[in-house]
């Protein structure tokens, strides 16, 4: 298959987005006014804790925020150029499983345990290509599985998911995701499960399967290692809101939000193990405090309460999205704080 | 210098029963011919992938399961010769911090009761019970408040904190600490780690540090021991299990570590 | 065979056993003694030995159960003190005429009870649901006895609509059309409570397995309602209801025993009540154990075939 | 301080619930008629007034609702009536439940006098529960106590394996290995951490059932194994109407029925809503 070059369209394009569910006494927003895109073989990746609304921003991408907690989406979601929130649900059905499909973060509760593997895969393989007769789709199946890195297609396709291991589960979720040659894979932590050893081969195949197909995919995670070893671009959330939006680089080794900042201290130092044995390994720090209850009224920068080392005037009252360079972003102007020191330099050199 | 504290030879565990007409055999070696040493004052991590028998250890050192085989040594005392004061005493120097926060307290009890009732056996006063209980859940960073609630009440964090105020109470030695971090959030995660470091350095406690992300425990202990299926790879100080890694098993653990900079870089 | 199968066949005769010994204890517990009872009052002692001799209630209890066990298999349910007549010759009839009428009963229930819960768990929280719920707690709370009589007030005796008692027409030519008019209000008697049980229940589980992550992630790949529902959803529901009708089976079998008193249906239950009235202990024994003994037979159907329709249990028990 | 917020929670759900007001109100109306019977009934209940006629219908000649075959008032049976009912719905049920639990979470908690014990339930299983009744209540004999140890007995299969499943899958919670980690003795672990887990969901189980014995105890009553006349019960009332029943009186058997129905939806209703209040993590 042909890697595709065309880097610059976007397979999805949400314009702020802003998703409100109903909880008892009253309406909550999980999602608050986020954009962003996702370009043709673009590998994105969302990172955040729980409570972050990374979760809620798939399901709204895919629609599966149950009828009885939804109350609204507002904003634009495009896949492949069409909106969704102004489509038919016929016609979105349609959408699911060819241009966009999910990667379920729990391959051991996604697989209906009362079929046999094969028969699982076929069915999403026929919903997928109508035409297909059963010898085709189990033929497709079989080579699919083969390419997802399974040794043993045929024992797999016979076999149902509580005989599997959790990483062989994990391989038929992803080429269930791939029946319909999506052009958009959505992964929902699909290694936060997993030994660290198959969450590097998990990662690898997905890698793979971005590399040969040139599929996009936009996964959530919680973990920055990830991150770093995936994504192209990352997105970092918190509380409903985007607050940090850069490429790789730009996120790990620049990072101007004070939240993206304090989680990057969070991640334990290893570089010490390779140092003589004076030095001394990096305190770990942490963000004090907890994510806020979003059934509660947020007003202001949702973060400025678990800030303690920047003046009060950094924050804006009502923070948006600042331009750093074309693909860096950052929600606030307290990021200045940190820049203070490196512009007063490029000014004195001036 | 260093004393040993715990020590733990050809521990051996099989779970299961025996194949009969009945049944076909399930039996499971879970931990198989284990040897290490805890010395005072460290922390000793074990970790290894799921299934690796790591936490069947755990377990087996607070007595919560029975060990199939082999001994265990507190203080050069074997288990098995344990007498009746030395079984209680050693139930009180020994203590543990579950996984699962969310499970390892008692859903109908308040927070305050359960980390008052290892307590409530020694001391009879319930004023000064109380008092001790209070002192513990605010030096874990929790508020007073918090005494009088349900586990369901509590964030994740704040109920491992009244773990650890819980574990804490009866001012013990050595803390079993089963992989109390890999529910959290990240943030949540190094406060944790952050508090447990404190209090060691406070008490002069001795962790044993189970878990399966070899970040962490690189960061975190002092000497490691790896295992995989039953058994143990390797055990060495934190430097050389990381820098100069011997056995297959703990090059491929290593080299999944991801880190801000991509693939952790196993020397050969 | 499955070892499973031998399994469950081992500790289905384990419950045998115990069953047996209750049902053959039921009858020396009770207070009185069966040759006085026979003989009457006036017997004299030398009479009394003989029977007692002659029926062996002279002997060991454990060899008394044995005999009993002995001329159970062999089917000799013994005498009837009231019809004077042999047990199994009247219970056997007796029996198919109990089976017509909780079959009817057990399918009605399935039907409209499964039915009913797998729509209330598919439309949870609706207003159908609740009125159905609410529905259901008045039908699990009826005494079968009572809305028996008034069923058969309405439609037999004010509508005449329906046959008032029996099998068949005395008068008629004992066709199944005439069976079928007569088996109507006992059938609907019988499974009204279960219908009731089933379709709860069955809700639950339902509403249970909508909210499974593989439900929600087959969604998201646009299937079909009817093809979620169909396949996936009613499939997986499939093995706790299994349980759940097994388990009512017992309250049918228990119902029937009311409607076949109150409509006159000539059935096991009609038997031990008109038994339980003439003091005639064997028949009510004999009745008592026709009846648990075709329980312990649908509990073992029950369990073999939730292990056929649950792949896990299947590996779990190989 | 604690004993107030769960006041208030059991407030805000009575008001939140009016399926479960109505419930408890039945209850309450029952349990008071049953003390106060003599007061409130306007005939004797087991004799015939002079002024009676046989079999009148309700609203006429001073009979709201009408006499039975022998011109007893059915009002006065029905307010009598309520006595035997209310109290063989609860008591035997409330014993059971005790024994239940000590069995159940001894059952659950040692696998060893766990198999045992689960086994002779199974016998007990075995039996449609009406049935085991019947056999219970024929060797007994009829009669009220009779008929409420029998439903002892029937129930206990039932409840042990409520509070058996539930205490298997409790001990799978690390809570139990806290508690033991943490110094519980075994007696400790069953009674202290259990239990408060366990209890609730047999008070739930034991709710509905008092519904069910009611029926049940009905049932018996009218095959002849129950209480005995002229004893004013329910169930016997609507038996004694089976007879008129099919010379078109419909009411003599009617009220009894209805009564026992209400009451035992009343019960259902009360289960229910305690399956709320009394589930820690809804407020």
């Amino acid at each position: 298959m042909r890697r595709m070059n065309n880097g610059s369209t976007n397979i999805l394009e949400i314009e702020n987005l802003t998703t409100t569910l109903r909880i008892p006494g009253g309406k909550v927003s999980v999602v608050e006014g986020i954009s962003f895109n996702v370009k043709a073989g673009e590998k994105l990746v969302i990172v955040g804790e729980s409570g972050s609304g990374k979760s809620m921003t798939i399901n709204s991408i895919l629609q599966m925020v149950p009828d009885s907690l939804i109350d609204s989406y507002k904003g634009i979601i495009k896949i492949d150029g069409e909106n969704i929130l102004e489509m038919s649900k016929r016609k979105f059905k349609d959408i699911r499983g060819k241009k966009i499909s999910l990667v379920a973060q729990n391959a051991m509760t996604s697989l209906d345990p009362s079929y046999k593997i094969g028969k699982q895969v076929m069915e999403i393989y026929r919903h997928n290509h109508k035409k297909a007769s059963k010898e085709e789709a189990k033929k497709e199946t079989l080579i699919l599985l083969d390419k997802m890195g399974i040794k043993n297609p045929e024992h797999v396709f016979h076999s149902y998911p509580h005989e599997l291991s959790g990483g062989l589960r994990q391989r038929v979720v992803i080429a269930m995701a791939l029946t319909g040659n999506p052009k958009l894979i959505i992964a929902d932590e699909p290694t936060s499960a997993l030994d660290p050893t198959l969450q590097l081969q998990i990662l690898d195949l997905l890698n793979e399967i971005n590399q040969k197909f040139g599929t996009s995919i936009l996964m959530i995670t919680h973990d920055f290692g990830v991150v770093s070893y995936f994504a192209d671009r990352v997105i970092v959330m918190y509380a409903g809101e985007i607050l940090e939006m850069g490429t790789v680089d730009e996120v790990i080794n620049y990072p101007l939000h004070p939240y993206t900042k304090g989680l990057l201290k969070c991640i334990p130092d290893l570089s010490w193990l390779d140092k003589e044995d004076k030095i001394e390994k990096r305190k770990l720090s942490s963000i004090s405090g907890e994510v806020p209850n979003l059934a509660k009224k947020l007003t202001g920068c949702r973060f400025a309460p678990r800030v303690s080392d920047i003046p009060e005037d950094y924050h804006e009252s009502s923070p948006k999205m600042h331009k750093i360079t074309d693909t860096h972003w950052v929600r606030c102007t307290c990021y200045q704080y940190y820049l203070k020191d490196s512009i007063a330099g490029l000014e004195g050199v001036k | 210098m260093t004393e040993p504290l715990l020590e733990v030879k050809n521990l051996t565990k099989i779970y299961g029963q025996k194949k009969n007409l009945l049944r076909s055999g399930n039996q499971v070696l879970a931990v198989n011919n284990v040897s290490f040493t805890v010395n005072k004052g460290e922390t000793f991590g074990i970790v290894g992938e799921s299934g690796s028998g790591k936490t069947t250890i755990g377990r087996m050192i607070m007595q919560l399961v029975n060990h199939t085989n082999g001994d265990i040594l507190y203080k050069g005392q074997k288990y098995s010769e344990f007498t009746k004061e030395s079984a209680e005493r050693f139930k009180s120097k020994v203590q543990i911090i579950f996984q699962d926060s969310g499970s390892a307290f008692n859903p109908r009890k308040t927070i305050g009761s359960q980390i008052a009732y290892p307590l409530l056996k020694k001391i009879k006063d319930r004023k000064a019970v109380l008092d001790e209980v209070i002192k513990f859940i605010e030096m874990v960073g929790l508020s007073k408040e918090m005494a009088y609630r349900y586990p369901h009440e509590l964030s994740g964090g704040q109920r491992q904190r009244a773990g650890i105020a819980r574990a804490l109470i009866l001012k013990p030695e050595l803390l079993v600490l089963d992989e109390p971090v890999s529910a959290l959030d990240v943030s949540v995660k190094s406060q944790i780690i952050n508090l447990l470091e404190n209090l060691q350095k406070k008490y002069n406690l001795t962790y044993i540090f189970i878990a399966h992300n070899l970040d962490l425990v690189a960061y975190f202990c002092d000497r490691i021991a790896v295992m995989y299926h039953g058994e143990i790879k390797e055990v060495g100080s934190t430097k050389q299990i990381y820098q100069f890694p011997h056995n297959p098993i703990t090059k491929k653990l290593l080299s999944s570590i991801l880190t801000l900079d991509g693939r952790y870089k196993v020397s050969n | 065979m499955p070892l499973y199968l031998i399994k469950r066949m081992i500790s289905m005769l384990y419950v045998l056993i115990g069953v047996t010994i209750i049902v053959f204890l039921m009858i020396h517990l009770i207070p009185g003694d069966t040759a006085q009872t026979l003989l009457g009052g006036e017997a004299t002692k030398a009479s009394l030995d003989a029977l007692r001799h002659k029926m062996g209630l002279d002997q060991p209890l454990i060899i008394q159960y044995f005999i009993w066990i002995k001329q159970v298999i062999t089917g000799n349910l013994g005498y009837s003190y009231s019809l004077h007549i042999n047990i199994s010759h009247l219970l056997f009839p007796r029996f198919l005429n109990t089976l017509v009428l909780t079959i009817a009963s057990l399918l009605l229930s399935i039907l409209i009870g499964v039915g009913l819960g797998f729509f209330s768990g598919l439309k949870k929280n609706t207003v159908i649901d609740k009125i159905l719920s609410a529905l259901s707690v008045f039908g699990a709370s009826m005494p079968v006895f009572w809305i028996a009589l008034m069923l058969m007030w309405l439609f037999a005796i004010q509508l005449r609509l329906l046959p008032v008692s029996g099998m068949y027409n005395l008068r008629g030519n004992g066709g199944f059309a005439d069976l079928l008019m007569h088996l109507i209000l006992p059938t609907i008697a019988t499974s009204l409570v279960s219908i009731a049980v089933i379709s709860q229940m069955t809700r639950n589980v339902v509403s249970d397995v909508v909210n499974k992550d593989y439900i929600n992630y087959y969604q998201s790949f646009g299937l079909s309602h009817y093809q979620l529902n169909m396949k996936h959803i009613l499939r997986n529901s499939l093995p706790p209801v299994i349980n759940i009708i097994g388990l009512q089976v017992g309250y049918i079998l228990g119902g029937a025993l009311f409607s076949e008193i109150v409509f006159n249906w000539p059935g096991v239950g009609l038997a031990i009540y008109t038994a339980i009235n003439s003091k005639d202990y064997p028949m009510i024994q004999a009745g008592v154990l026709f009846i648990a003994l075709s329980f312990v037979l649908v509990n073992f159907v029950v369990d073999i075939l939730n292990i056929v329709v649950n792949p896990k249990l299947r590996d779990s028990n190989k | 301080m604690y004993t107030n917020i769960r006041w208030r929670k059991f407030g805000k759900y009575l008001v939140k619930d009016k399926m479960a007001s109505i419930g408890i109100a039945i209850i309450m109306v029952t349990i008071i008629t049953a003390i106060f019977a003599p007061l409130l009934a306007p005939y004797n209940p087991n004799e015939a007034s002079d002024t009676a006629t046989r079999l009148a219908m309700p609203f006429t000649s001073g009979h709201i609702l009408g006499t039975d075959s022998q011109g007893r008032d059915i009002l006065s049976r029905l307010i009598y009536g309520s006595r035997t009912s209310i109290l063989s719905a609860t008591i035997p049920v409330i014993i059971s439940g005790v024994i239940s639990i000590i069995l159940g979470i001894v059952a659950g908690f040692s696998k060893k006098i766990g198999g045992f014990i689960m086994r002779i339930m199974d016998v007990l299983f075995a039996f449609p529960s009406v049935l085991l009744a019947v056999v219970i209540a024929a060797i007994l004999g009829p009669g009220l106590f009779n008929v409420c140890l029998a439903m002892v007995i029937v129930r206990i299969p039932y409840m042990t394996r409520v509070v058996y499943t539930d205490t298997v899958q409790e001990m799978q919670k690390e809570y139990i290995e806290a508690a033991s980690a943490f110094g519980r003795t075994k007696f400790e672990i069953m009674f202290k951490e259990l239990l408060p887990n366990v209890l609730p969901s047999l008070i739930v189980y034991a709710t509905t059932l008092m519904g069910v014995t009611v029926v049940t105890i009905a049932g018996l009553s009218f095959i002849g194994l129950g209480i005995q006349p002229p004893t004013a019960d329910w169930g016997l009332m609507a038996s004694n109407g089976k007879n008129v029943l099919v010379q078109g009186d419909p009411y003599v058997t009617l009220f009894p029925g209805l009564a026992i129905l209400i009451l035992a939806v009343a019960f259902s209703m009360l289960g229910d809503w305690l399956r709320d209040l009394l589930d820690p993590t809804k407020k």
